[in-house]
This record gives C-alpha cells, structure tokens and sequence, in this order.
C-alpha cells in the first residue's frame, strides 16, 4: 500500500484533495489575519503543497512526523482535523492546543504528527529519537522528519541525522528546500548545489527531487521509508520547492525578485497535477472540479465551527505546566 | 554613583525623539563610523534588515562585509564572534530571538563569559550580544522567553535591559566599548515606543541604577517593558493615594543596588516587577539583596514580588495576556502591599 | 508533608551502606528491570561505565541497546531522548558534566521543558536528564560548574538535587517514575561518599524537604555537597555553643519552602548555603520567599546567604578551594550572623 | 618559508625536537600526576606528536592555532614556554593563566595559540571568528583549528565549518583521528570511513593522511595553509593517529585491546622520522642523540623551573572576572 503510486483514481484524488485543502487552509489564515482576526505570526506553505502531500500519502497512518513553524501542510497531510487546527490559531479552547501552542506548535498525537516546532531544526533530533523508540520496541513504524534549508545548517540537524546513520533509524530526512532561510538563499548558505549533497557525511542515501512534482515526492519518500522500514536506516530526500508568500507576517520581499516569484508560481504543483490526472485520463473535469469544491467547502466549515468555539480559556495557566502523575 | 533620571521629559537641545529600534541602530551606526573593529553579525540582518528591522539600513551604509548575514547557525555566528573578539574585532551579534540562545550557550557560558579569566586575564572577549526578549507578540512559548537571570547568573557576563530609547542608545555604546561579553537584552515590545535620545554618542554607564519617579510610600524596582507599566501603574496608583518610586538598575551585572536599597530604606516598601517567571528569577537576587542589608530593618510590609506565571507562555493573547503583570497587577499588587503594612 | 530525616545514622534493616554511585546505578538498575520503557543513553556509558563510574556494569547487565553508548553529541542525544519520550519510553541520558548541558538547551528548555504546555496537555515527555555538577576535582572552569539556579528558573522542569546516597536512590526513581523532563544533578564529590541506602526501590518523593537536624539558634539551609559541609560545621558550631539546623530542600522545582519557612520563623536565623555563585542564584530565592512571608517578621537577624565566588571556577586547588564555601566558611559565617543580632 | 619541506637539517632537527619535547613533557607530565605532584586530569598526546608538529611548522609565527582538551603538543609546536606551561600545570602563579587554567585552557596568545579547550569542539567556532576577524581586516594570516574525531560529532564543527566554507575564510580544520573519542570508536561514530569524507557537505577540500608521518602531515597542512592564505578557503585535513596512553587519567581502557595499542606503538612517529632523518643523511646518530638530550634537558630545566615559582595566588579571584575597561 504504502509504496502504492498515485497513480490510481483513489490515491490521485486523494494527492489532490490534500493539496487544495492546504491551499485552501494556508488562503484562509491569510485571509484571517489580514483581517485583523488572527493573531502572531504564520508561515504558509502556500507553493509547497506537493512535498506535505507527497510525502506524507507514503506514510503508514501509525508512523510519525515531526514537522516545522511552516507546519500546516505536513499536519494536513497526516490527517489532522481543520477544525481543531483553525481552532488553535483562532485562539480557542477546543483547538489542538487549547490556544497555548499556536500555528508553531501544532501537534496531533492521534494522527502520529509528533509537532510542529518553532525552533528551526529542533525537531529533526525528536525525530530521530522517536524513531530510536520504535526500533527498541522492535515496531516497524517509520518517522518523516521534514525541515527547510536553513535547517540543514543547524548543529541539530548533523548530530542527529548522524545519529540516525550509525543506527540505522526507521527515520526519512526530508528536507524541503524552498531555496532561502527567512531572507538567506541556499546560494549564500551553502556551498554545496544541493541539502542533498551532506548526505554522504553521514553515509547515508541523498536525493534531490523536484518538490513541485507530488509524484516524484511520493516516489522518493516511499522508497526510504521502505528502506527505513527494512532496517537499513534514513535517507535524505531533498524536495526543491518555493513559497509563494513572504517568510512570515513581517516579510517585504526585499531580497528576491518579482520575476523569481512568478517563475516559481508558474510551476504551481496543483495546477501541474490537476493537468496529469487530466491528461492520464485518471480525474475528469468535473471530478476535478469537485474536489476544489470538497476542499473550499470544508475550509469554509472549518473556520465557521472554529469560530463558534469558545476562546481558550486563561483560569488554568499553571495546571498545564507538569504532567499529573 | 546613581544617574537619576527623575523627569525623563520632552526631548532637550541636542536631543530628539526616536523609537528604541532607531536608537539600538543609531548606536551601532555611530559606534561602525567611530572604530573599524566594530562589525555585526546575524540572521537576516542584511537586506532584510533584521526579524525586528532594527539593523534597517545599515546594510545599505556599511555593506555586506560588516553588517554580515549569516545562516542559521547560532552556536556558529556567537563562536565566530568570540573568536573575532579574541583577534582583536569587537563584534556586535544579533540573536533573532532570545530564546535561541539557547542554541549557542556554550559559546556564550562556557567560552565568552570565562576566557578573560580562564587565561588569567591574558585576552578578553570584547563582544555584544544583542537579542531581543519578551512576550506579548502572540509568538508563543519558544519566541517569548525573558532569560536574564541565567545570563546574570553568569560571572564574566554584563547583563543590560535597555527600557527607554535613551538608555538604549547609550547603554549600547558603553557595551560596545566594553572590553567583556555583554548579553544586551532588548524587550521586542518596546522597540516601537519613542523618545528623546541624544544625538552624540553619549555613553550611559554600565551599572547604574536609573531612577524614574521617586515617591514616598513605595518602591518599585521593574525592567525591561515592566517599566513603562510600573509608571502607567504610579500614574493610577497617585489617583489612588498611593506615591510610588520607580527604579530601574538597567543593568542586572553590574548591579548598581545602592539607589534601590536606600529607596526601600526610605519607602519602607518594595515592589520587584518582572516579566520573568517568578521562580529563581532576578527579582530573588534583589529581594535577597534587602533582606541581607539593614534595609531588612526598615520594611514596614514583606518584599513582594510581582513576576510571570512560573509557566511558558502560551499563544492565545488572552492567555498570554494572563502570563505576565500588567498595569492593573501592578496596581493591585502596590495596594495590597500598602495594606499589609 | 515533609518527610524528617532527624536521624539518618546507622543502616536499619533492609538497608546497607552504598556510595552515592552506587545508589544512583541501583536506582537505575532496578527501573530497567522493573520497565522495560526505561533505558539510558551516554557519553561512553557503555562499557566504559561512565566518565565517573556510574554507570558502570550495567552495560553488561542490560547490553548496549538500553545502556547505549552515543557520539559527543549533546544537543542530539538529549533531543533524542525527548523524542523518545514522546513516543512512549523512559529515557535516562546521561550529560558527562553539567556544563555540558550549555550544549543541549535547546531541547532541554525549548522542547522537553514546553511541550506539554505547549500541546495543550496532548502529549508529555517523561525523561530524566543526569548530570554531575560543582567543583572539586581541579577540572577548571568548563568542567566545575553549578547552573541549578537555571533549572529551576524553566517552567515545565523539575530539578532534583540529592545530597546522600539514599536521597539519591530514592529521588532517582521518583524522578524516573515522573511523566515531566526531571534535571537531576549529581554533585561529583559525593560519588564516593557512602551511607545506607535501601535494598528495595523505595521512592523518596519529589517536593520534600530534608531536615537534616534541628537546633534552636540558626537554621542553614543546603544543597548538594554543602549539606554534608554544613552537616560538618554544626558539629563544630556545637562545641562553639552555637545549635544549627540543617535543611537540604532536594527538589528545587518543587520547592518545599514550609519547613524552611517554619525552622527559620522558630530560630529567626537563616544562613542560606550553596556552591553556585551568588548573583542570582538559587538561594536568592529562598531569601526572597522568607522575605514575603511572615517568617520576615521574626527574623533575629539579616537573612545571610553564602555562596561561591561571583568567578568561575579555576584550577589551582588553593584557588578551586578558595573559591567555594568549605567548612570554616559556614562556620564563620554562622558565629557572623549569631553577632548580628 | 612555510611550505618548505622537512628536507633541509635545520628543519628536521626543528621537526624532531619538537616531537621529542612534545613526549618529554607529556612523560613529566604523566610522572608528576603518578607521584601526586599534579593535580585534575590530564589528557596526554604521546605517539600523536607528529600531527602537531608538522601542522605548526606549516604555519608562519603571526598565523594562530585554536587547540583542545589534548593540547600540549599544539602549544609546544606553536612556540609556548616550556616552563611556563609547566608552572601552568603544577598551579603556579607564572603559569601561563596564573593558575586559573591548567591544562585544558592554556593559551598563549603571544605566540600565537588562542586557547585549548575543555569543551569537545569548543575551538573550531572560535578559530573560524578569528580567520573572518583575518578576512575583514585584510591580513594575509591563517588559523589552523585542532580538534579530534569526537569533535566531528558535534554540531559546533558543522555550523563553524560551513561558516567558514561559504564565507571562504583562512582557516585549516585538522582532524587529529586516533580512533576514540574517549571510548567510542570511528567506526561506531560515524557512517563513514573518514572525517575527511564530511568535507564534501561544505564544499571544501578533504584530505586523509597518514599522522603518524611528521612529513606528510606537514606537506598536507602547508597544502592547505597556503590554500587558505590565498584567499581559497578552509581545507579539512584528518591526521589518522593514535594516543598511547588512556583518554585521561581515569581510563581503564576497557574499550581497545593490548594488541591494538602494541600496533600502534610499533608506529612509534618520532622513531620513524628519526630513521629517515638517518637515511636521508640528514642528521647523524650523534646529531639525533643530541636532539633528544636537548628535549630532555629542556623538560627538566622547565620542571625544575616551575616547581620552584610561587603557587598561584587566591587573594584576588574576584579582580580577574572582567577585563578593566
Ligand atoms: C534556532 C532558530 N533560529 C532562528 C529562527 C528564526 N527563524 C524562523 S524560520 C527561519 C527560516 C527557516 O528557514 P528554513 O529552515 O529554510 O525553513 P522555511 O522557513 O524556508 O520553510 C528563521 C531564521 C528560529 N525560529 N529558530
Ligand atoms: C561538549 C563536550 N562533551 C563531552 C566532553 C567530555 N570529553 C572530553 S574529551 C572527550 C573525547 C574527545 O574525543 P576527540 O574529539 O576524538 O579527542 P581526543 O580525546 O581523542 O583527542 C570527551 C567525550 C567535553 N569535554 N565536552
Ligand atoms: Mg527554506
Ligand atoms: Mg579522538
């Protein structure tokens, strides 16, 4: 099942559906706060679709993610519920956080999405130490640990991708490069082409796929995660994407241009995909169109029922600082 | 030795208003004209112009050389700088957050704060580290840490809580000059708020108590944004009936504790504001500091300290809100503490 | 609810005297026999047996998947261990020295302190993170450190200090039964100290003060290796007339301040010891909580704290000695504090 | 002058010396620690002595060096006092951190070393801000970072050298790999075959080389130190040897065989270039007898030196906190 391709009417509805469900979720939080009703700061993912839904679709639903303050996709993907995520950034006491995480720390345990992390890096050692978990208790379950760019220069990421290397952890490293750091481009960050090319000091497989491309995501993340299934340890699957929007909220844009942000548009991963299942003749027009109907129609509920929801509720502050024993 | 600021009032000759960003960025551009050993370093410093836009500019004037973008590799960027100090540079690194430098504590503890006196004072660490701390920006429990009691915790390490746009700017020049680590801690709700600022570089000393309002019933001690609030809360607080000093030490090392211990000595009162959580936090040393001096024999109520929920802070802003003293805690705390007595 | 100590003398039955090592290893081993969640990951913990020995056979007790010897990789390995406590083990890592932890806290303070908090309560990581601290053994000053006061300054931590063998025991499985991160700090001096210490794993709860003795004159309140120093200089203040109690908190987070509150209110005299530098350390916490509470009011004398240089620790043994409270120390500032009243 | 090889007498001789100073003083060391005489720990580099050796005289007086916990060689090639750093160990007041530092802080910066380090990786940021404080003044000088195998494990040696490697900085990164960080090996540290194989992840250089040969090392570290000076950028050089003795002074060297130490020792570096020195007619019997007679008479004048300055002084502790402004 898992290494399955998309290439059967269920799953390429699927790919889709998840992909404009993450669009339609990533609209809406810009939507909300340029309005005034949300609150902080969000990263959208918007542009980075393909590599949340693809990498995840090769996931089994009792393996794990950790994932990242650009995080909404990748919890999507996992199968959380979009009302208790909308809920959490609305601030409301039913959302997956009762309003203590925020957009930077969603987590949904039940659907084995270990947490999104607002420090860039930090979760890439929980990954590999929950895979650690898994491989003592003799399980076959697998970790995808995804991260950005600017990650892969962290001290965090080389201990424990090291880490996983030499005992061989049931982990997949996939990092989604979308070419800056906050303003820092991989050009600048690095001197290697490719996060990829580090694979190799750790003696573990490196690949470099096209991050727009959510076969070829779902591809590659399948044959590590059978490969960290088997036993034989993590790979690093490299999906080179974009996002479309600024960094945060606070972004201008000031360093890269218009023309590189329309280039990359231009590859937009559901439009690219919404023509191949066309094309193979695998989703009509209609049905197409359906699902971009299913996933407006679910956000719209989504936000209606997060809003109704009462707010998060300040009464308790300190009981939730310690686990009860 | 106490600089008293007891009506830090309409800009003077030589002054004019600026907000506390524009301060910090003034210092460091005067500071980079005045001595070419003085570069920066951080995370979107450069183009960006900062993840609180406080280098703005200074990429423009200065270039990519000394206002230097760096990957994120905060352990890296805070070692390059104490290694730049050592051959002689005097870098200015900028922390994105405070809460990451929790990336880069050995660098800060283990190599900075003890180098001088590990070689037996045959090098020093001239550096500064900049970052800014504090919640109420709906960043939640990872973004909005206020850590300055471990920094001061640190021997070999000069703390500074800027809280005004002056003592921003001038404190900053003195951290600059310093021949020691300084962890310069800017509160992130503060670098809008505006004022007069010198338009010299004027130095404000390390380790100098400012004393904001002086009052005759109540001291209150408060860093960081706590003291603004303390003076909205002495503001309501004279409606009240209640006459309360304000105190800032401004600097937790060096601690300057005369202005603060005499005020008590002569209030009978103190209040210890800290956005912080309460728990071994600073406000204990300072609390500690009365009880161990005969001001202990001048206290007409118990010491109390107003701090953060002994909690991370949370996102929703209601219940971040909640997590740390407001005006009207402060307020409630100096009433309460009046009846006590 | 405090647990009395008054008498922690001869081994009664189903007790025999261990070293401190040795009780910590018993601690763990019985845990891992009991718990098949529990395991350990090190610095050469493995067939080494530890940088300080404690570890020591249960390499071969219990192999090398659960005694598992990792790469100097600090950030990493406690990283994992958190990862693995959310996913469903126990993990007990072991930080070679506490100075160490400077490189791990990241996921010491922004993920294992927070995440449960963060998540709304969804998830917990119950994780123990050892570690030796203090100064003694000539190891200079990123090897002797004492950052408790940071600990405990973290919500969503609870920091654990034992200061005998069965303390060390007792606390030890108590800190592994927790659902939270539990820092639990070794002080490296007391390794090879013995006394008796339970067969069976008898836990000794979190968040209870140890009254090591009762006296009517001063009370000393100690952590760590000082407790057995103040234990030392009351026996020597007897002899000078002067009866002391002596308190040892254990649990910094949480704290237990009642019988201290309560000894120090009966004998109006509290002479606060540890080995961390003063500026905001630990015990100014204790101070402060004495201030706000009506203990103020029948203290005798000024609340005197006595701690390590504001310094970091040197090498030389003259200096290393020079640079801590020992023996004399306590005494004289006992015999101080009795004149000042 | 600096890549001029060993081939020359008066650089042998130089060569040699220093190798035999470097086992004197880690002998007296490990004497004065057997009899009481010495105090903490001690992490001694004997058979380790061509690394530093041939890697300082690669390197100009006015180039610096960042050394480790295992440093004294690195301070002795470097130029250091031998007396000094001697008085430094037996906490004397003239030592060169007046006591304050022992063993794994000496640092002398007039020659040149800006500290060894108790902290495992410690240095290798340190080294990198000292070559960028090089680049932005436009000095022509170099940084050679010592540091070992464990060290690679450590996320301050990744973000330090992509640092370095982006930014082009004079900086060597030397490796000394003798197969232990304290007890864990290489081969269950790493999933690859060398420290010079993590290279590739920043784009720089890496080259393996045989440690044990003063020589080769020496030609490898001028390689790269020239490489640096030219404004190229960091090379990672690993120097495969082997410490003779225990990690410490605590190490029951539970973890490696006899045999594998008897191996090891049979590579004895100082033997061997006294062979070639030989061969090459270089040096005579006498001249090398005279060598080692100068080491030994060094290290003696220095121990005796030491021990009889006045022990380090505990009255101003307080004083050396903060530099005067
Ligand atoms: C340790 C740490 N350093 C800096 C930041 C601030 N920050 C948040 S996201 C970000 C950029 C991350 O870049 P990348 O890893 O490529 O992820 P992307 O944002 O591109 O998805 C930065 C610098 C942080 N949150 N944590
Ligand atoms: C950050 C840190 N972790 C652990 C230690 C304890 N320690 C000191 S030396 C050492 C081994 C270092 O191995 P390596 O880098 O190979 O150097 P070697 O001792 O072999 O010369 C360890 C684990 C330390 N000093 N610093
Ligand atoms: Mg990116
Ligand atoms: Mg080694």
């Amino acid at each position: 099942m898992t290494s399955a391709p998309l290439a059967d009417a269920g799953r390429a509805r699927h790919a889709l559906l998840t992909m404009w469900t993450i669009r339609r979720f990533e609209e809406a939080v810009d939507d909300l706060f340029a309005r005034g009703l949300m609150h902080g700061t969000m990263h959208l993912s918007i542009g980075q679709e393909a590599s949340a839904t693809g990498a995840c679709m090769a996931l089994r639903s009792d393996d794990a993610i950790t994932s990242t303050h650009r995080g909404h996709g990748h919890c999507i993907g996992k199968g959380a519920d979009l009302t208790r995520m909308m809920a959490e950034l609305l601030a409301k006491e039913t959302g997956y956080c009762r309003g203590r995480g925020g957009s930077m720390h969603i987590a949904d345990v039940a659907t084995g999405n270990l947490g999104a992390n607002g420090i860039v890096a930090g979760g890439i050692p929980i990954a590999t130490g929950a895979a650690l978990a898994y491989q003592l208790r003799g399980e076959d379950r697998v970790v995808a640990c995804f991260f950005g760019d600017g990650a892969a220069n962290e001290g965090a990421f080389h201990e424990a991708v090291n880490l996983a290397a030499i005992w061989k952890l049931p982990v997949v490293f996939i990092c989604e490069n979308n070419k800056y750091g906050m303003s820092f481009s991989t050009e600048k960050s690095m001197a290697v082409a490719h996060v990829a090319d580090r694979a190799s000091a750790y003696g573990i497989p490196g690949v470099t796929v096209d991050g727009n491309d959510v076969e070829a995501v779902h591809a590659a993340v399948a044959d590590a995660v059978s490969r960290a299934r088997s036993g034989a340890g993590p790979t690093l699957v490299e999906n080179v994407t974009y996002r479309w929007k600024g960094h945060s909220k606070s972004d201008k844009n000031l360093y890269r241009t218009k023309e590189e942000i329309a280039e990359w548009r231009a590859l937009d991963p559901i439009v690219r995909f919404e023509a191949v299942v066309q094309e193979r003749g695998l989703l009509d027009e209609a049905a197409v169109q359906a699902v971009r109907d299913e996933a407006m129609q679910a956000m719209r509920e989504a936000v209606r029922a997060a809003n109704a929801a009462p707010d998060a509720d300040p009464s308790d502050l300190l009981d939730a600082v310690f686990a009860p024993a | 030795m106490t600089s008293t600021t007891l009506d830090p009032g309409a800009p003077t000759a030589g002054e004019r208003d600026l907000t506390y960003s524009e301060a910090v960025r003034e210092a460091i551009g005067q500071a980079m004209e005045a001595d070419d050993r003085v570069f920066m370093l951080g995370e979107d410093i450069g183009v960006y112009g900062g993840a609180f836009g406080v280098s703005g500019d200074l990429f423009h004037r200065f270039g990519g050389e000394r206002i230097r973008d760096t990957p994120i590799s905060e352990l890296g960027i805070v070692g390059a700088a104490v290694g730049a100090a050592l051959a002689g540079m005097r870098p200015i690194v900028e922390i994105q957050f405070s809460d990451f430098t929790n990336q880069a504590m050995d660098q800060i503890v283990n190599q900075a704060a003890k180098i001088h006196y590990m070689l037996g004072g045959a090098a020093s660490v001239p550096m500064v580290l900049r970052a800014p701390l504090g919640s109420g920006t709906g960043a939640a429990a990872q973004h909005s840490q206020s850590l300055e009691a471990w920094f001061a915790h640190v021997p070999g390490l000069k703390v500074v809580m800027p809280a005004t746009p002056a003592d921003a700017k001038g404190l900053l020049l003195s951290a600059i000059d310093d021949p020691n680590p300084v962890i310069f801690l800017e509160h992130k709700l503060l670098y809008r708020t505006s004022g007069p600022v010198p338009v010299e570089p004027l130095r404000v000393p390390l380790g100098r108590t400012a004393v904001h309002r002086r009052g005759a019933d109540l001291t209150v001690v408060a860093t960081g944004v706590m003291v603004s609030r303390a003076l909205d809360a002495a503001a309501v607080l004279t409606d009240e009936g209640v006459d309360v000093s304000v105190l800032d030490p401004r600097t937790l090392t060096p601690l300057d504790d005369a202005p603060i211990l005499e005020d008590v000595s002569r209030t009978g009162r103190a209040l210890l504001v800290q956005e912080a959580p309460g728990h071994a936090g600073f406000t204990a040393e300072i609390a500690a500091r009365i009880t161990e001096s005969p001001t202990l024999y001048r206290l007409l109520a118990p010491v109390r300290r107003l701090s953060g929920l002994d909690a991370p802070i949370p996102y929703a802003p209601q219940l971040e809100r909640a997590s740390v003293p407001q005006v009207d805690d402060i307020v409630d705390a100096a009433l309460t503490l009046m009846k006590e007595s």
